[in-house]
């Protein structure tokens, strides 16, 4: 497969094609993502590709054999898994076609691009520090993290404890996965907190699982408990707004989704990117100061 | 005399035999409430009974509407998919209205018939489930499949994979209350509770009580045979579907309630939970048999395994494996008790 | 009986208990080396689970089995078939999804080297098949034939093993005069081979046409034994019931009365080409039974089926008491309007076998209990009640399943619940098929009881004498269309016999009229 | 003659028909590929076509084992789990070897071996299914989705949910060269299109030409019957279900292969794809009835499908819609077509 790629791609209408993948559609956050990228594509003239993989790597690594089928010239990517996804960028790379990553890393260098990544492990400390200082510093808490096989449920929960732990007052009660979803967190929400109507605060992997978790505390009447997210989704703000969620930590994603088509295009115009492949964008905090000048992932004024 | 002795004998083994048979649900689902007693000193407060319940309730809904289409002989795909969809319907409704673009206004409704339409958008939907097994003769299996891919398609699209969130209503639009609905008390029960006992109690009259509920039976027994006892047999697949996807709507009705949001991916994979249901409580996938009765302790034992596991802190894996195992056993014990049973029977026969 | 004949296969003491019956109580049996042992008894005596126990598919609750003298025991129908056991069932179990050559030879494919010869199987099949004088085509499915045919399958797969001693459990049920002859040729042949005969039938005659010593169950409980040649009809009666039947009281035709039923130019065309029944015009009169008689494939099962609105696609117009019923009237409208079908296939279109036996019998009039829609609790009890007694239904309560009765008790039960429609035509397509004669003279009653209240009866039967003794009038069918009708008296048995074979002339699939 | 030519004719006409019949898959294939050729130029080149072969291919092991199971009478929910584990066993014994603590010492086996090891697993789990259907008469429905479940657990369990990376093996422990059998090429053709040929034909000659085929659909098409006719029933239903797991694995090596890289979530909801497969391709879910032939037509019905809308750009949530449609409409035209041409026969009739 590595010899048909070189002839560069054109599709009909003479423009060349970057291929967008992204995790789910079910969530604004890679909605985002993949508009983000695709306008921004577009602007600089160029065709798209779209596709999401669901956190399957095996439809990933398929969409990626469609896009080096299509002899696409540029792969931006939202991955499924940060080491299976690595032998599909590397395939798309013998091709001939870059790949640069965004939002989520991969456990390799060198085979993609660019990495253009929010800090995770710094936003969770961001959300961390915050949630620690809405509990003064002691206190039951509740941690509900993503789905058990994604780095990202890991890294985030390394970075909250990497804060909380410090404090020898404050005391996990329960960790339960919700794997990212609404429902399951509402339930399991609901479930820890009769085993432990003790708590006083809840730090969640995602914005999504935690507007579950306030529903279902709101529910129990118990507004005064904590919740912290991140992602910084439109739900999250309006929530943190209307004073129930306390905060959450904005992943910067139309930046970096901006950044990744423009280092693309800089690569296919001069074959390099002018930048190291591993770029971090740290995250912002999000509380009801700035919840107001969030829309849609943009924090307006930064 | 001796004969009638007998007779008098037999019956009371017969129903003893039955008992067993009956109870062996229920004694999986009491061994399950012992050992999570034991193991978390909350689990067994009336709080914690209410909260499960209404855990249950939501799959309850879906499994007593998957009864009545595998008792018909049939199988329903879709509920979760239906279940999304309504939810979103619902969402759509209370935060957008409807809009009428050639009268350039906007119609919002009345909380109450906002439920109602919901309802009626999953019977619709199941009736199309109806009209493609019974018409176009697609096996019930493919038939809600397929479903399931287009009502969840469907669900994505209505907001562009976003939620609807805050559907508390606007006092100005008269559409709020809708919290009450997943999250409201009757009499210090929950309206979702308060829900469940009527449907169950309505299912089970209908099944047993009602030509339709004969004839249910009579169709996944023998549809030849029904049918020429004059039995409308496509009526009956028809609107066993309509009730399947009626329920599933009141289910997304109160998920979305209670989430007080409606989520495009919920439901996913609960249909499994509430096939898992109906069998547990004796359905018999190969239709004619199944209890309302029996659906509903299914439900518990799936819904209890679930927050039971959550509660005292069992990973997520590990909860998975278990219950997988439960489904099992809980089926194969049921096919042994009856192996022994009629050994039994056997036995008593040859004394007698 | 000479002592000296040489047993094969001896049964001792064998019981089987089912939950709620004992099939079979300490029965002896024996089968002689090279006769043709008959096997007689009423529907749920225990003649087909005794047979079951001989061919492996059921495991007796105490006894043994004795093969050339060494104790056997079959755990499986394969270990059946290696001693040479060969069975034929009552049930026809055939895949109907396989070919006809892939039935007769399953378990004993021609496969050299793991790999199947079809070429050897299909030949070998039109082998088989031509000795029972058919030409089936072996590449057939077995869904596509029709009872008789399939029945004809069932013998052919028997015979396709090497056996020394073959099972025939009501081989000749759905089987013409013609077929039923060529049967016992081939049964004399395998006798002449040295082959044992195990031979189940309700048809009397027969079995003192074919038989040479014969064993009667009652009750699950061995009877009697005899050479055929010491007995008769009567004797074979008297040890069946335990007393003695007298003959059905001969009907006094009634006088022309009203027309409840009248079928005008019924045609029901056959996919592959031809017609199941073609422009068929006939009526019923109140009080009237007429038989509808025809060989094997004469479209009487598809006439009844298209009169209860079973094929829609059919064409033609049904009156029903004066007025015409409309072409769409769905079957449950036609058992309104007083029309009811005790189909041919009990086990398939029969019973529901998910339920109890009072479910079954309410099935087709449960509507009408319903007020408001509600049913009562109890509802139809005591109707069904009177019915299990009314027709001797062998239950212990209506509560059981009816999976728990036997063959002819069940076919009983399919009567039942056409009888609490209130019909005012009874379509009964071979009522009397697998039912013992115990059994059919109480439905002979039955029949002649309710043509005096004014119903009207249809009924098609294979059985000359059955055709005769009942009817009124006759209906004669031959390749889908009435090729006679004859009244009372006014025919002979050879009349029916010439009409029923009037398109045999021409292949059945050319469609002629 | 006027006899034998009409019935020559109605030979002809029925032949004609069973074409028909036949090819109506085949027909849905090529108006999927025509549309996506019109839509798109790279379609409908010889890359393409080997590169959604390939994807193909995965789905049609599953498809194909599942063809097995299904036209026995069953059916088989945890192919995908299946999947997803054996793929975490290949990872765990590439990367981390099989320790054996008692003698403190690490077993790395050979690639070809640890290949044949992946699919003995899968065969074994496939027993399990087996024994579990067989032995505790648990409805293979339930089963298998018991084992959806704890196969899932596993596989999640085996590295804690997270990946094995790197499987590209280590030439000092003699088990490199795994990525050939996702990646290689033999004569110009990938290794997993080879296998799909190879595995495709063997088992359509295993379902037509051996007795184990024929008694596979003897049990199929009427159970009780088979076993009076002396099949060995519990043995045929056991070994589909071996067959299923066995196949399953090897899709596993190939996925895990192609992503030098063992995801414990890999096959989620890939059962779905692999029934309806094999059902597009004409198998009945009552059993009895299907072909291999048919199935794989059906794998690339969908296989096709997927890889086209993504081509041409259609969106997630309509792909969803479309798939679900196609599989309703495919297997609607299946009775339609049927329907129609018995309507034709009957008509052609009246006329002559
Ligand atoms: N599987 C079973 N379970 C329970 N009872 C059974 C079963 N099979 C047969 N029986 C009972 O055993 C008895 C004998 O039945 P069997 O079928 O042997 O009778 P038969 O003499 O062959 O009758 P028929 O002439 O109607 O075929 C009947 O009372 C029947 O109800
Ligand atoms: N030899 C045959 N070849 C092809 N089809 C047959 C054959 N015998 C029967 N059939 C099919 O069965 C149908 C009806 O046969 P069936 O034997 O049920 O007719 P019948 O007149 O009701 O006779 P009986 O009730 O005595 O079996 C035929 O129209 C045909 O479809
Ligand atoms: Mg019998
Ligand atoms: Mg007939």
């Amino acid at each position: 497969f590595a010899n048909g790629a070189k002839e560069t791609s054109s599709s009909t209408s003479g423009k060349k094609l970057i291929a967008i993948f992204t995790a789910s559609l079910d969530n604004p956050f890679f909605v985002t993502m993949m508009n983000t990228a695709k306008a921004e594509a577009e602007r600089l003239g160029y065709d798209t590709m779209t596709a999401s993989h669901n956190d399957s790597v095996d439809t990933q690594n398929q969409l990626f054999d469609t896009a080096i089928a299509r002899h696409a010239a540029a792969i931006i990517l939202d991955n499924a898994g940060a080491d299976a996804s690595i032998a599909a960028i590397q395939k798309a790379a013998n091709a001939g076609i870059p790949t640069f990553c965004v939002d989520r890393e991969i456990n390799a260098k060198g085979i993609a691009k660019a990495q253009i990544v929010s800090n995770n492990f710094q936003g969770a400390t961001l959300g961390a520090t915050y949630f620690a200082q809405l509990m003064g510093q002691k206190g039951n808490y509740v941690e509900l993290t993503g789905k058990d096989s994604d780095t990202n449920a890991h890294v985030r929960s390394e970075g909250y404890h990497s804060i909380l732990d410090k404090f020898p007052d404050m005391k996990m009660v329960a960790q339960q996965t919700a794997n990212w979803d609404q429902n399951q967190a509402f339930s399991v929400m609901q479930t820890i907190l009769q085993a432990h109507p003790e708590i006083n605060g809840v730090i969640c992997g995602n914005d999504t699982m935690a507007v579950g978790a306030e529903a279902a505390l709101l529910a129990a009447n118990r507004p005064d408990v904590i919740v912290v997210g991140l992602d910084g989704s439109p739900d999250a703000a309006a929530s943190i707004l209307k004073g129930q969620m306390k905060a959450t930590v904005l992943q910067p994603i139309v930046q970096l989704s901006i950044n990744a088509v423009d280092e693309a295009d800089q690569y296919l115009k001069s074959g390099s990117t002018g930048k190291p492949e591993k770029q971090t964008v740290n995250c912002t905090l999000i509380t009801k100061d700035n919840a107001a000048d969030l829309n849609n992932f943009v924090l307006s004024g930064s | 005399m001796e004969h009638t002795k007998k007779r008098v004998l037999g019956k009371t083994r017969q129903s003893l035999k039955l008992l067993v048979l009956r109870f062996r649900t229920v004694i999986a689902l009491l061994v399950i409430i012992v050992i999570f007693t034991l193991l978390s000193d909350t689990f067994l407060t009336v709080q914690n009974i209410l909260l499960m319940t209404r855990h249950v309730a939501i799959n309850a809904f879906l499994a007593i509407g998957m009864t009545f289409v595998i008792v018909s002989g049939g199988i329903d795909l879709s509920v979760g998919s239906i279940l999304g969809l309504c939810g979103m319907i619902v969402g759509a409704l209370i935060d957008v209205g409807m809009p009428l673009p050639i009268f350039g206004v906007v119609i919002y409704f009345h909380t109450w018939f906002i439920v109602v339409i919901a309802i009626a958008a999953g019977a619709v939907i199941g009736a199309v489930n109806g009209v493609i097994v019974t018409r176009l003769n697609v096996a019930p299996f493919i038939a809600t499949l397929g479903m399931l891919y287009v009502a969840r398609g469907f669900a994505l699209l209505s907001n562009n994979g976003s939620t609807f969130p805050f559907l508390n209503g606007r006092p100005s639009l008269g559409n709020t209350g809708f919290p009450f609905l997943g999250e409201g008390n009757i009499l210090g029960v929950p309206v979702s509770i308060w829900l469940l006992v009527a449907v169950a109690l309505l299912a089970a009259f209908v099944a047993n009580r009602t030509p339709f509920g004969r004839h249910v039976y009579a169709v996944g027994g023998n549809e030849r045979a029904a049918d020429l006892s004059g039995v409308r047999v496509r009526r009956i697949r028809f609107r066993v579907y309509m009730i399947s996807g009626a329920l599933a709507a009141l289910s997304g009705l109160i998920v979305t309630s209670q989430l007080i949001a409606a989520n495009p991916a919920s439901g996913e994979t609960y249909e499994l939970n509430a096939i898992a249901a109906a069998v547990l409580g004796g359905t018999s996938l190969m239709g004619g048999r199944g209890t309302i009765g029996g659906t509903i302790i299914g439900s518990f034992v799936i819904g209890i395994l679930a927050d039971g596991l959550v509660m005292v802190g069992v990973s997520d894996f590990w909860q998975m494996v278990i219950k997988g195992v439960v489904i099992i056993v809980a089926v194969a014990i049921d096919q042994l008790q009856e192996n022994i049973s009629r050994v039994a029977a056997i036995q008593e026969e040859k004394r007698g | 009986m000479s002592a000296s004949e040489e047993i094969l296969l001896r049964a001792v003491s064998v019981t089987k208990v089912f939950p709620g019956t004992v099939a079979l109580d300490g029965v002896d049996f024996n089968a002689y080396r090279g006769k043709v042992n008959v096997l007689v008894g009423e529907n749920g005596a225990g003649k087909s689970t005794l047979m079951k126990i001989i061919a492996g598919a059921e495991q007796p609750t105490a006894g043994k089995l004795v093969m050339e003298g060494h104790p056997v025991r079959f755990h499986s129908p394969l270990e059946a078939q290696s001693y040479g056991v060969g069975i034929i069932y009552q049930e026809l179990d055939l895949c109907r999804n396989l070919s006809v050559s892939d039935n007769i030879f399953l378990t004993r494919e021609i496969a050299p080297r793991g790999v199947i010869n079809f070429k050897k199987q299909r030949e070998a099949s039109k082998r088989l098949l031509a000795r029972l004088e058919h030409s089936i085509d072996p590449e057939k499915k077995v869904a596509d034939l029709g009872v008789s045919s399939q029945q004809i399958v069932a013998i052919a797969k028997a015979l396709a093993q090497n056996v020394k001693i073959l099972i025939m459990d009501e081989p000749t049920s759905a089987l013409t005069a013609d077929e039923v002859s060529i049967l016992f040729r081939v049964v004399r042949e395998l006798k002449a081979q040295g082959v044992t005969i195990v031979y189940i039938s309700h048809r009397l005659e027969e079995v003192l046409q074919i038989g040479d010593f014969i064993s009667v169950l009652r009750d699950g409980k061995m009877r009697a034994e005899a050479t055929v040649g010491d007995i008769d009809v009567n004797w074979i009666i008297e040890k069946m019931v335990g007393k003695s039947l007298s003959a059905p009281p001969p009907r006094e035709g009634g006088a022309a009365k009203r027309v409840l039923l009248e079928v005008l130019g019924l045609s029901y065309a056959r996919v592959e080409g031809g017609h199941h029944v073609k422009g068929a015009s006939f009526f019923v009169r109140s009080g009237e039974i007429v038989g509808l008689y025809g060989l094997m494939g004469a479209g009487r099962t598809e006439l009844l089926e298209c009169v209860i609105g079973l094929h829609p696609d059919a064409s033609g117009d049904v009156v029903v008491d004066g007025s015409p019923l409309p072409k769409s009237a769905s079957v449950g409208e036609r058992i309104a309007r007083g029309l009811i079908l005790v189909p041919e296939d009990r086990q398939a279109a029969g019973i529901v076998k998910t339920l109890t036996v009072g479910g079954n019998v309410i099935l087709a009039s449960v509507g009408g209990y319903a007020r408001m829609g509600i049913l009562p609790r109890n509802a139809g009890k005591s109707e069904i009640l009177d019915m299990i007694r009314q027709l001797s239904i062998r239950v212990s309560s209506s509560d059981q399943l009816i999976t728990a009765l036997s063959g002819g008790n069940q076919q009983k039960v399919v009567v039942a619940k056409a009888l609490l429609t209130k019909p005012k035509v009874l379509l009964m397509d071979e009522p009397t098929r697998g039912i013992d004669v115990n059994a059919k003279s109480e439905i002979f009653a039955i029949m002649n009881g309710l043509a005096r209240t004014g119903i009207g009866i249809l009924f098609a039967s294979s059985e000359l004498k059955e055709i005769v003794a009942l009817s009124d009038r006759v209906i004669v069918m031959a390749g889908g269309a009435v090729t006679g009708e004859f009244g009372r008296g006014a025919y002979t048995e050879a009349d029916l016999v010439a009409a029923a074979a009037r398109d045999r002339v021409a292949p059945r699939s050319s469609g002629e009229g």
